[in-house]
């Protein structure tokens, strides 16, 4: 009953949607809006005007954004580490063919990602983006091969160095374009549609990239890694690694 | 064109509906899966690319596989 | 006339969909499950990309290319699931 | 019309219908081994031939729906590979006219791994997992 309730519930609200919202409504765009719209382009030297505004006129914005998502990975990391004591059973170790081809397609991802963040200015891409396509790729690592183990500390330098370069790029910015994370006068706008121009764009997105791809891998791992002894024989392969 | 929009709301409401029916954990997170990937297609098709590719990367891609991890780890703390 | 086969192609593929997500519902184990999620993630790269020439943006192309990339965890991370590999 | 565009049209047509075969095949095959055969095999070539044949409707565009082709080359044998390897040996039945397993016997001749095979699954044919209670 309950799920015929919704079921209706659901279709009622589909057909109202779907008859009422229109794809995308033709009104005029806010002050705010227009003023982004008209000059956005010439203001930032970005192709992609969602880019401009996230990362320059919204900058700040997605600084906190950042900062969210490390408090909530340290959080998680906190909470799912392995107690002391707490030995895990290895799992079956996967086939060679995964383990070969997930070796081969490790480094061929990392390139795309880091080619998304880097061209965030110009494509939909973006630093989130290309940092969970870098994730990826190090869980299809773990995935493959249980034994391998993240240099957290190789991983820890290279987040807190991104995240320093951020607020280190706005004051920066607040010291010679006038503004926290001002895009003036701190590097030359450039060419439009070039790889090298909309100038602090392309900065503050890859180190996004680095930041984020560094702590949803962290994440994964402590996730993937957290695993308890279940009490299952360990037929298949040694005991984990190296606590 | 209309028909592609249908067909792939169809299976969005489909794979919603079932996620929220489904007994089956593993099964439910795949279908949650499903359905950002049907969002991704409608965002596509709307022509907002960006959100569209951060909800293919994370949304299909990434969240599918915590959800995994996290049935797992949940099944080996029950037994 | 390009436009018209187009359409025609992308809604077969939603068929296509549409019966594969059927075998996703009903599948009755885990692995059949896992060969439908399969099935749609091969049937929405090319739905992205004929999205992309029917709307002549080739932006939209990158879209079909991270989903392309980022498809094939969710099949492995199933298999390793019921492996117990996870 | 040019020539380029009226082969691209009919490979797009070629390849949606192969991943409609594929997708039906997957609905209407009685065993999880025939699914992954149909579902892989045809719905891979499907894939493939849709995307040349989109390329060459815009021949500009072609590298990158080449990078795509390449990526599902490389990665959906593996994706399968682990699915059907995975599945074998948590032990899945076959379908009941199954005429011979060689896997199996490949292990039984003591090939890769023995006895990791069957009886791992508490309710094979269905979902391992139990039903959560409300």
């Amino acid at each position: 009953m309950k799920q015929i309730f919704s079921l209706a519930l659901l279709a009622i609200t589909g057909w109202l949607l779907w008859s009422l919202v229109p794809y995308g409504q033709a009104t005029e765009p806010g002050p705010v809006s227009s003023h982004y719209i008209a000059h956005g382009l010439q203001e930032n030297g970005g192709s992609n005007l969602v880019t401009s505004i996230v990362v320059n006129y919204r900058g700040f914005d997605t600084l906190g954004e950042v900062t969210v998502l490390f408090l909530s990975v340290a959080g998680a990391g906190f909470v799912l580490r392995r107690r002391s004591g707490q030995r895990r059973v290895a799992p079956r170790p996967s086939s060679e063919f995964v383990q070969t081809g997930a070796r081969m397609l490790f480094a061929p991802m990392v390139l795309f990602g880091v080619y998304i963040f880097v061209h965030g200015h110009l494509t939909p891409g973006g630093g989130f983006q290309g940092g969970a396509v870098i994730a990826s790729a190090v869980l299809m690592l773990l995935l493959a091969d249980r034994d391998h183990h993240l240099p957290h500390g190789f991983m820890g330098w290279l987040e807190s160095l991104a995240g320093f370069g951020y607020v280190l790029t706005g004051f920066l910015g607040l010291a010679i374009g006038g503004s926290f994370l001002a895009n003036k006068g701190v590097l030359p706008l450039g060419q439009w549609n070039r790889l090298f121009s909309a100038g602090v764009i392309p900065i503050i997105y890859t180190l996004v990239g680095l930041k984020v791809g560094t702590e949803l891998s962290t994440l994964l791992d402590v996730m993937v890694d957290s695993g308890r002894d279940h009490g299952e024989a360990d037929a298949h392969g040694q005991k984990g690694g190296a606590a | 064109m209309i028909i592609v929009d249908i067909l792939i709301c169809l299976v969005l409401l489909a794979a919603g509906v079932g996620a929220m029916l489904q007994r089956n954990l593993v099964a439910s997170s795949v279908l949650v899966g499903v359905v950002s990937l049907m969002v991704s297609i409608l965002f596509l098709r709307i022509g907002a690319p960006d959100v569209a590719m951060t909800e293919a990367a994370i949304g299909a891609g990434l969240s599918t596989v915590i959800f995994l991890i996290a049935v797992r780890r949940t099944e080996e703390e029950e037994q | 006339m390009v436009d018209r086969v187009l359409i025609l192609a992308m809604a077969l593929a939603g068929a296509g969909m549409l019966l594969a997500l059927i075998r996703l519902l009903r599948g009755p184990n885990i692995p059949s499950r896992a060969v439908a999620l399969d099935v749609l993630t091969l049937i929405t790269m090319p739905v992205m990309v004929g999205l992309a020439i029917t709307s002549g943006r080739v932006i939209y192309l990158d879209v079909a290319l991270v989903y392309g990339i980022l498809s094939f965890l969710g099949v492995i991370s199933l298999a390793r699931y019921f492996d117990q590999g996870v | 019309m040019a020539a380029l565009d009226i082969i691209g049209a009919l490979l797009v047509l070629l390849g949606s219908l192969f991943l409609f075969l594929g997708a039906l095949g997957i609905l209407r095959m009685p065993d999880l081994y025939n699914r992954m055969q149909t579902g892989t095999k045809a719905t891979t070539l499907g894939n493939m031939l849709t995307l040349v044949g989109l390329g060459l409707l815009e021949p500009a565009w072609l590298p990158k729906i080449c990078l795509i082709i390449l990526f599902v080359l490389i990665t959906n044998p593996l994706s399968s590979h682990a699915l059907a390897r995975a599945a074998h040996r948590a032990g899945y039945p076959l379908a009941a006219g199954s005429v011979t397993d060689a896997l199996r016997e490949d292990e039984q001749a003591g090939g890769i791994e023995p006895g990791s095979t069957a009886c791992q699954v508490r309710d094979p044919g269905s979902d391992p997992q139990p039903e959560v209670a409300e």
